[in-house]
């Protein structure tokens, strides 16, 4: 078990380094030069020297990324080109912002998506497991902005009842924060329900197939029963994998979401740094989705052992 | 052991032959709802792409600065937009781009996933570790920043789409084949195939790739619906295919933020119909993987 | 919407103080510093609480502010400000000619960061800044410029003034100036709010306090103005903005500028040489119909020069150049071009520009001329094809006098010249503009550029855009100008 | 159970099968798998079912706990357990039917329990039904697992399922069926996933549970040694009809059924050998699902097949008390005419010459989850030229690492040191040289494993005579023709895949392909344990005719030991990765032996009846 976790740990640590080697190196492709977007298009190009030598984006790449990678590895993510100040709380507030969104998101989808993914399985075939399939697939299907612009004019003009930006006031508390919320994590919630749907329904459907199981029913034991205390357990732990696979998109992925709602997310954060050419902004955002990525892919390595008890004994027989 | 000797098993094929099992499963194909409803779907589209603006009542390009922005109405089913243009010939005319990246895509990304998910398989060992090491992190790393360095090397485009997504396929493809690949691999074929002498690639294209290329068709036809709707976005961001010529996804980028306005048409017929294609699509690919699965 | 041209919201009856004005700008796009501001969110929070010598206001005319007056000598190579007195910073300290001197020699020194120097460039150094007194500062010229004070102005817009040895690169954390808001709080990438200087020199400030959110996107701020989360958008494009101009409950705040697209044609690249080539492609725009599509009728005709209607300057005598196709295929014709050709034209994806691009794609179409579109992030525009593209097509702001526009773009050594215009007349006559002193004289010159611009038609203007914002209809008093500051000290809601 | 004696008739009978049919719906048509099956099982009594894979044996056991699959249905006939009618129950009372009344314990023990709940706790489920609480339910736990003879319950409660080995597990759902005290128990298949000792002791455990308890059971096996040593009653069941049914000693030495009859002499018993002459064998093939035929489903099998028997289908025919066989000509079925001849040239072992392969210290440690599990231990082995060296061993015992190493497919330890004709050889079957890989080749235990599913038998003989034999073009073509034909299949049949053929046929080919290359030595690792009798008597007449042509040596791996002493010249017993003993097949069989080979051979049931002493081993 130790073994397991030190093993995914140090996987996990090696992704993150090629990770920071992909970002690093695929985001000299960006064409112009850094202080060229800081100073713009009319700046003298002495001044634009001085501004590159002072930024030290003239010094070999290598030193470059020597330099950035030890300083992240310490805590110390950089200066941001754009806003010439450290990196750390613009990323640090717009990862709190990502995470809190997508904290709304998966409240709400997750039970929803589960509830519907196992009714579809104990219906196999029939009418109710047609909708919920057909259902959840179109849900998934229809791109962010378009629900999005959806959702703003039903809720928040015809309706008006919820707040159409994502972005509170200042000390607002956590209930006034969720409920900003509530209107940018629907376009989410759509696009996940069918993703876990399926794979909730798929889990049970093998489950309540399982040899398992039909001891179970043999046994005599009630239906509900059966189902919660035999299937579900089993069926339900593969989903918690797969929903922790998602934090990547639900952190990083928002783009379109953070663009129509206002919202200060780290993914519309890298996205303009990337266009801004703000590269320690953009290496240290990408590192950061990565960092949030692989830890909730360990956090669900972790459940998903605990809850298997063939991983948490080891397999000593 | 003499002619004289008859074979002990008299009979023949105990199961149906190859062609008969391809026979069944397309009938059992053409008998599934689902599937008619998404097949005729896509043909629809796929037509409105072969011929695109002959199918159209008016010309997708033709402006008219005088009548920006009218509702639907006889001469304009689906009204016009903010250039004046018909918006239904748009939408019939905007299917081609996105016909040919998503399905092209798709194709890249599983040629290429399949050649890296079978390296990995089969090879194991150090080739996988790194090799999945790798692909985890370009797993990380957010689409859309993907998208936008390849758009920066190499201008919008649909072919800079189609890389893109192909690139971005790849990783998920392969993972796919890797894990059917891990359980062939275990497969006394692949033994008898090494006492033979059989060199890798042999091994890998020839021995395990037919064994594999059902979930690989199963996955081709679920990621082209997530192809469809990454080009869409895409090129909702500008990525994508340039105007004036029409596309779901950048028609829609240039209208929506006048919906509010009360010109609802101009975004909601190209999201339909990409919500129709996506939704064809998907409804193909459960039906096929639902045949061959089950 | 309900329309307010400027002159109405600052000429009606002055609104009740108190509240809190709260308006959605666009997010600024690095750190607010006065030295290196380049963008319109920058620059609505470097006016919020600086001020400037004086203002350029809504109709392009000055207005005194942090300067009593100013003169210039009879060369206009020296000008000098007087300084007004009894003006304190937020920090309690008074502004002097010190001050003054200061900030002009930080912005215009050359081998420094700002993003002033472009406007500074070859009309001042930092040696030519002399503090007379105290509350004198004389300006001494490299080159007479008879529109000086334009450039010590709000259209110069990162020339608020520090105080002396202030070092701007912290100003972020102050917002330190002389004006009618004080900082409250500002938070990168999110927003700022402000409360009312009691200390201030002039007309107090009539809200108690504003608050400014920040928006990636137009829409966003429409749907917040909409749903009532916000009162004023700073500002907006008719792309996108339909959902404004047609509600009820938003008062459109309409500033005639200068603002336009330059539509270059490489002078130097076939079949472009020809002017008659030129001629021709200008002459299949039709203008008004551009001006209703794009625009809803909130711009104005170009004429194919940078004399744009709002300039005093302008000879407005000189005929409207219209579509004419007929004239068009004939000069193609004689230029040895009856059956068209194909180019390529490259823009940016800002505002209405992708639209246009689209719509001189159709108009050419029809006397044969195939343009190909490049439509791209104003970044790779910027950095790949601005200068070289055979057309391409930029985004030119507002300025209150014209001779930004007629310099770096045309004369032969401009260094923003896309069309390659290499002409030897215009060059004289342009310098000539911007050395006449005084009106008549300025609009006699203009006449003559705008008749040779006709002919030669290096570049195509076809319109001058508005400037456009938004309140909600019960608020009053919100003063955007041109070049894009949202001044908000007159603003009440009622 | 008592209480309800006395206030009910007692019925005479734990389960009536009364004319049942049972279809599965595929491609929305009815497959018909059990037609017309009648039988009843009385109180007490223990009730074998035999048959082939596929015959319907599980959907039998299904359709009485109401269990069937999805598309599976009862389409006829009745079915009453303890005197209730099971197919009219409604929700609540099927429940209590299956709380009370009836058990079942199916093949794999591994998968019958839920992983992820602690072993204790699913037992005592049974009890909380019953309506004791949580304490009360896991005393009667620990109390029941002890009488399953689970040394230290307490400890093994708490244990997870993947933490017990095959034969506690199988206890642990046998005490969880037992627990209710339930009228029957059905037992599918209880012990064909378990070693041959492990089994013996679970069928020690059931046989005295069954006294205990005096529950009635329906054993279900296809093996009929096995329903030999447990049944009172046997019913034949072939393609979903019951063919025989009759008391198990009569039925085994005196069948009645063609098909019977064919069956058990398909087994080699008796300590038969190869130089005996040929085992017999069943012709044709098992009917596909959902046949439709006229007259008897076996006929077209039979060699007493008369136009009667096409076209009128047998009634089970009494054929003595408590006998019926469904079958015109059942007085003649005894007499049945052998399908294949006796004679048999035996292979001749050149006793001359140096071993053709020699393993000296070989040692295989694998690591698994950071232990190290050793799967072979210093193994010295010789195989002469020319002779099959049966290797026997429980599972697990390292018999196909053996075979591994042997090939090239698994490299063994450092220091080992394998041999062929003389010459050490590469531990990789890489480094080996082409002459080296061409002598050493396989036949698998499974050939759907073992055959590539995507091709042709064309291309699967082809490829090796290809690789192998260096062959091409016209002379390939002729040699895979002759090859084909020798393992006795057909030219028709290169056309086809793997999925086409049935498990006989598959296994001709992986036979075939072995061979392609003139191999030397031909390693069987339980060529036929994953076919049916039928099937598996002439695959082995088969291996010895290949064998006496070709002069090829066998090494021979199988758990069965009535195959293996029919089949070898010496045995070796493997025992944790280690050689146990090593001679003639009569030496090993005769004795004196090594306690394991004796618990071996003593767990082996035998139809005939005839017991060994069982022998148990302890640790
Ligand atoms: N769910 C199902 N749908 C369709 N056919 C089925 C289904 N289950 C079993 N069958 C078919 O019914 C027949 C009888 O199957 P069954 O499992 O009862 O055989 P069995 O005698 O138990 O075989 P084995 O010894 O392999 O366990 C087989 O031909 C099988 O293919
Ligand atoms: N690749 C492997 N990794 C780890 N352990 C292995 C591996 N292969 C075999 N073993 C272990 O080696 C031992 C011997 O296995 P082997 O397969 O040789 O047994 P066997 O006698 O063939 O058994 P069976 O009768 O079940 O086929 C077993 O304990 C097995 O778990
Ligand atoms: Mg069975
Ligand atoms: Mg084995």
């Amino acid at each position: 078990m130790a073994l397991y976790i030190a093993k995914r740990v140090g996987y996990a640590l090696i992704t993150l380094w090629i990770l920071s080697l992909i970002v690093f190196f695929a985001g000299q492709v960006l064409p112009g030069d850094p202080a060229r977007s800081i100073l713009g298009q009319l700046a003298p190009q002495s001044a634009i020297n001085a501004l590159d030598h002072q930024l030290g984006v003239d010094r070999p790449l290598l030193t470059q990324y020597w330099d950035w990678i030890t300083g992240f590895v310490h805590g110390d993510m950089g200066n941001s080109y754009q806003f010439r100040a450290p990196v750390e709380p613009y990323i640090s507030a717009a990862l709190q912002h990502s995470l809190k969104l997508a904290a709304v998101a998966f409240v709400i989808v997750v039970p929803i998506s589960i509830l519907g993914g196992v009714v579809a399985a104990l219906n196999v075939g029939r009418a109710p497991d047609r909708i919920i399939t057909v259902l959840g697939l179109s849900a998934s299907t229809v791109p962010e902005f378009v629900s999005g612009i959806v959702v703003i004019i039903v809720f928040g003009i015809w309706l008006d009842v919820l707040p159409i930006s994502a972005s509170w006031s200042p000390g607002a508390s956590i209930p006034d924060q969720v409920y900003h919320l509530i209107l940018p994590s629907i376009p989410l919630v759509l696009i996940l329900f069918g993703y876990i749907a399926r794979m909730a329904r798929a889990g049970t459907v093998e489950a309540l197939d399982s040899d398992y199981a039909r001891t179970a029913v043999l046994k005599g034991l009630p239906r509900g029963v059966v189902i919660r205390r035999h299937v579900l357990r089993n069926s339900l732990v593969p989903t918690v994998t797969v929903i922790a696979t998602q934090t990547g998109y639900l952190i990083g992925g928002l783009v379109i979401v953070e663009t129509l709602f206002n919202y200060q997310g780290i993914g519309l954060l890298i996205y303009k740094a990337a266009q801004e050419k703000d590269f320690p902004m953009l290496e240290a955002g990408v590192l950061s989705i990565g960092i949030v990525y692989m830890v909730a892919t360990l956090i669900a390595d972790f459940v998903y052992s605990m809850l298997n008890p063939r991983i948490r004994f080891g397999a000593s027989e | 052991m003499s002619a004289a000797n008859p074979p002990v098993e008299a009979a023949g094929a105990l199961d149906a032959g190859v062609g008969q099992v391809r026979r069944e499963l397309l009938h059992q194909l053409l008998h599934s709802k689902t599937f008619v409803i998404g097949a005729v779907i896509v043909i629809f589209w796929a037509l409105c792409a072969l011929l695109g603006s002959a199918l159209a009542p008016h010309d997708p390009l033709g402006q008219n600065l005088l009548a920006t922005n009218q509702r639907p109405s006889g001469a304009h089913w689906f009204g016009t937009d903010q250039l004046g243009r018909d918006v239904f010939s748009r939408v019939i005319a905007g299917a081609r781009s996105i016909l040919i990246v998503a399905p092209l895509a798709t194709l890249i990304g599983t040629v290429l996933g399949t050649a890296l998910g079978l390296a990995m398989g089969y090879l194991s060992g150090w080739t996988d570790t790194v090799a999945s090491r790798i692909v985890e992190a370009v797993l990380a790393l957010p689409v859309v920043i993907i998208a936008f360095l390849f758009v920066v090397a190499l201008g919008p485009s649909p072919r800079t789409l189609t890389i893109v997504i192909g690139f971005v396929f790849t990783p998920l493809i392969a993972r796919t084949v890797r894990s059917a690949v891990l359980s062939e691999r275990e497969l006394d074929y692949i033994a008898a195939a090494r006492l033979r002498g059989e060199r890798s690639p042999y091994i890998m294209f020839a021995e395990i790739l037919p064994n594999v290329l059902q979930p690989i068709l199963v996955e081709f036809t679920v990621r082209v619906g997530y192809a469809i709707f990454a080009v869409a976005t895409l090129s909702f961001l500008g990525f994508g295919i340039q105007p004036p010529t029409a596309d779901w996804g950048a028609d829609i980028s240039v209208n929506y933020a006048e919906i509010t306005a009360g010109f609802w048409w101009e975004t909601l017929f190209p999201a339909l119909a990409i919500a129709s294609l996506v939704v064809a699509v998907n409804l193909i690919a459960d039906s096929i993987s639902g045949v061959l699965e089950g | 919407g309900a329309n307010s041209s400027s002159s109405a919201s600052s000429g009606g009856a002055p609104g009740k103080p108190g509240g809190t004005i709260k308006a959605g700008i666009i997010t600024p796009s690095g750190a607010i510093d006065p030295v290196t501001v380049l963008d319109q969110g920058g620059l609505d929070m470097l006016a919020q609480t600086g001020e400037y010598l004086c203002l350029a206001n809504s109709k392009s005319q000055l207005v005194p502010v942090l300067a009593e007056s100013w003169s210039a000598n009879p060369a206009a190579n020296v000008w000098t400000f007087k300084i007004r007195q009894g003006v304190k910073f937020h920090n309690g300290q008074p502004l002097t000619a010190d001050d003054v001197v200061y900030t002009y020699k930080l912005q215009s020194d050359p081998k420094g960061k700002s993003n002033a120097l472009s406007a500074f460039n070859g009309i001042i150094v930092p040696s030519g800044v002399e503090k007379v007194d105290d509350f004198t500062v004389a300006f001494h010229l490299t080159a007479p410029d008879a529109n000086f004070p334009y450039v010590c102005s709000s259209e110069n817009y990162n020339m608020i003034i520090l105080p002396n040895n202030y070092d701007s690169s912290k100003w972020e954390g102050s917002f330190i100036g002389t004006g009618p808001f004080k900082l409250k709080s500002y938070t990168a990438k999110v927003g700022a709010s402000f409360v009312r200087n009691e200390a201030y020199w002039g007309k107090k400030a009539l809200p108690d306090a504003t608050e400014f959110t920040f928006y990636d996107a137009q829409q966003p701020q429409i749907l917040a103005l909409e749903a009532g989360t916000i009162d004023v958008v700073g500002q907006f494009s008719v792309q996108g903005g339909q959902a404004l101009l047609n509600n009820p409950k938003v008062t459109v705040i309409s500033v005639r500028s200068s603002a336009h697209r330059e539509l270059s044609m490489r002078n130097d690249q076939a079949p472009f040489t020809d002017p008659r080539v030129r001629q021709a492609v200008a002459l299949t725009l039709a203008r008004p119909d551009i001006v209703q599509g794009l625009f809803q009728g909130k711009a104005e005709l170009g004429n194919d020069s940078p004399f744009a209607p709002v300039f005093a300057s302008t000879d407005s005598s000189v005929p409207q150049r219209a579509q004419d196709l007929t004239k068009a295929k004939q000069l193609l014709q004689a230029a040895g071009h009856g059956s068209g050709f194909s180019t390529h034209l490259f823009t940016e994806t800002t505002q209405e520009m992708p639209a246009f691009a689209q719509i001189v794609k159709s108009s050419a179409a029809k006397i044969g001329v195939d343009i190909a579109l490049t439509i791209e992030s104003p970044d790779q525009y910027y950095s790949k094809d601005w200068l070289s593209g055979i057309m391409s097509m930029v985004d030119y702001g507002h300025r209150s006098v014209p001779n930004l526009f007629l310099q770096a773009p045309l004369q032969s050594k401009g260094t923003w010249n896309a069309a390659h215009f290499k002409n030897s007349q215009y060059d004289t006559l342009s310098a000539q503009y911007i050395a006449a002193l005084d009106l008549q004289s300025q609009r006699t010159v203009a006449g003559k550029i705008q008749n040779l611009l006709l002919e030669q038609t290096p570049v195509i203007y076809a319109y001058f855009y508005n400037y456009l914002a938004a309140s909600a209809s019960n608020v009053s008093g919100v003063e955007p100008t041109g070049i894009g500051h949202l001044f908000l000290f007159n603003a009440s809601k009622a | 159970m008592s209480a309800a004696a006395e206030t009910m008739p007692v019925p005479d009978v734990a389960l009536d099968v009364a004319n049942v049919d049972v279809a599965y719906r595929v491609r929305g048509r009815d497959r018909l798998v059990l037609r017309d099956v009648s039988f009843h099982i009385a109180r007490g009594e223990s009730y074998g079912l035999v048959g082939e894979s596929g015959s319907g044996k599980s959907t039998m056991a299904l359709a009485l706990m109401r269990y069937l699959p999805r598309n599976g249905r009862v389409r006829s006939g009745a079915i009453t357990i303890d005197g209730r009618d099971a197919l009219a129950l409604g929700r609540s009372d099927l429940r209590r039917l299956r709380a009370e009344t009836v058990s079942m314990v199916y093949q794999e023990p591994g998968r019958a329990l839920n992983p992820s709940i602690r072993v204790g706790r699913q037992m005592a489920e049974v009890f909380e039904i019953a309506g004791l609480d949580r304490g009360a339910a896991m005393e009667r736990s620990q109390a029941m697992l002890d009488k399953v003879r689970i040394a230290d319950p307490a400890a093994v409660m708490r244990r997870y399922p993947h933490q017990l080995s095959g034969g506690m597990l199988q206890r642990v759902v046998i005490a969880m069926a037992l627990a209710s005290e339930p009228s029957l128990l059905v037992l599918d298949e209880p012990t064909t996933a378990l070693d041959a000792t492990v089994e013996a002791e679970v069928l020690d455990l059931v046989a005295a549970l069954r006294d205990e308890f005096s529950t009635s059971v329906l054993f279900i096996s296809h093996n009929l040694g096995v329903i030999a040593r447990m049944c009172d009653r046997v019913g034949v069941l072939y393609a979903g009809e019951l063919v025989e049914e009759g008391a198990a000693a009569e039925v085994f030495a005196e069948p009645r059924h063609p098909y019977t009859v064919g069956l058990l002499r398909c087994i080699p018993r008796r300590g038969r050998r190869k130089d005996h002459g040929r085992l017999d064998t069943i012709p044709g093939f098992l009917p596909q699902p959902g046949h439709t035929a006229e007259g008897c489903i076996f006929a077209p099998r039979c060699a007493l097949a008369d136009d009667r028997c096409r076209t009128e289908s047998p009634p089970p025919y009494a054929v003595g008390p408590g006998r019926t066989s469904r079958c015109h000509h059942h007085e003649q079925a005894p007499d049945l005419p052998r399908e294949t001849p006796v004679d048999l040239q035996a292979p001749v072992v050149r006793e001359a010459g140096a071993p053709v392969v020699s393993l000296r210290g070989v040692s295989k440690t694998f690591a698994y989850y950071g232990e190290r599990v050793r799967g072979l231990v210093d193994v010295d082995l010789d195989i002469n030229p020319g002779e099959t060296l049966g290797l026997v061993g429980e599972s697990g015992s390292g018999k196909t690492t053996l075979a591994r190493v042997l090939l090239g497919l698994t490299e063994p330890d450092p220091g080992s040191e394998v041999a062929l004709a003389g010459v050490a050889v590469a531990g990789d079957a890489r480094g080996r040289t082409r002459a080296q890989v061409k002598a050493l080749q396989i036949v698998f235990q499974n050939p759907d494993s073992a055959l590539n599913r995507r091709h042709s038998v064309r291309r699967l003989v082809g490829r090796a005579l290809h690789r192998l034999a260096g062959l091409d073009g016209e002379a390939l073509q002729a040699r895979l023709l002759e090859l084909i034909r020798s393992v006795r299949m057909e030219e028709r049949h290169l056309a086809l895949r793997p999925t086409q053929l049935s498990g006989g046929l598959k296994q001709r080919v992986a036979i075939a392909r072995a061979f392609a290359g003139n191999p030397e030595v031909v390693v069987c690792d339980e060529p036929t344990s994953a076919l049916d009798v039928s099937v598996q008597a002439a695959i082995l007449n088969l291996l010895v005719d290949l064998q006496s042509r070709e002069g090829v040596t066998y090494l021979f791996i199988s758990h069965d030991l009535g195959v293996v002493r029919y089949l070898s010249d010496r045995i070796a017993v493997l025992y944790l990765g280690r050689i146990m003993e090593l001679g003639t097949a009569e030496t090993v069989f005769a004795g004196p032996h090594h306690p394991y080979t004796e618990a071996l051979l003593s767990a082996v049931p035998s139809i005939d009846g005839t017991h060994r002493e069982r022998i148990r081993l302890e640790g």
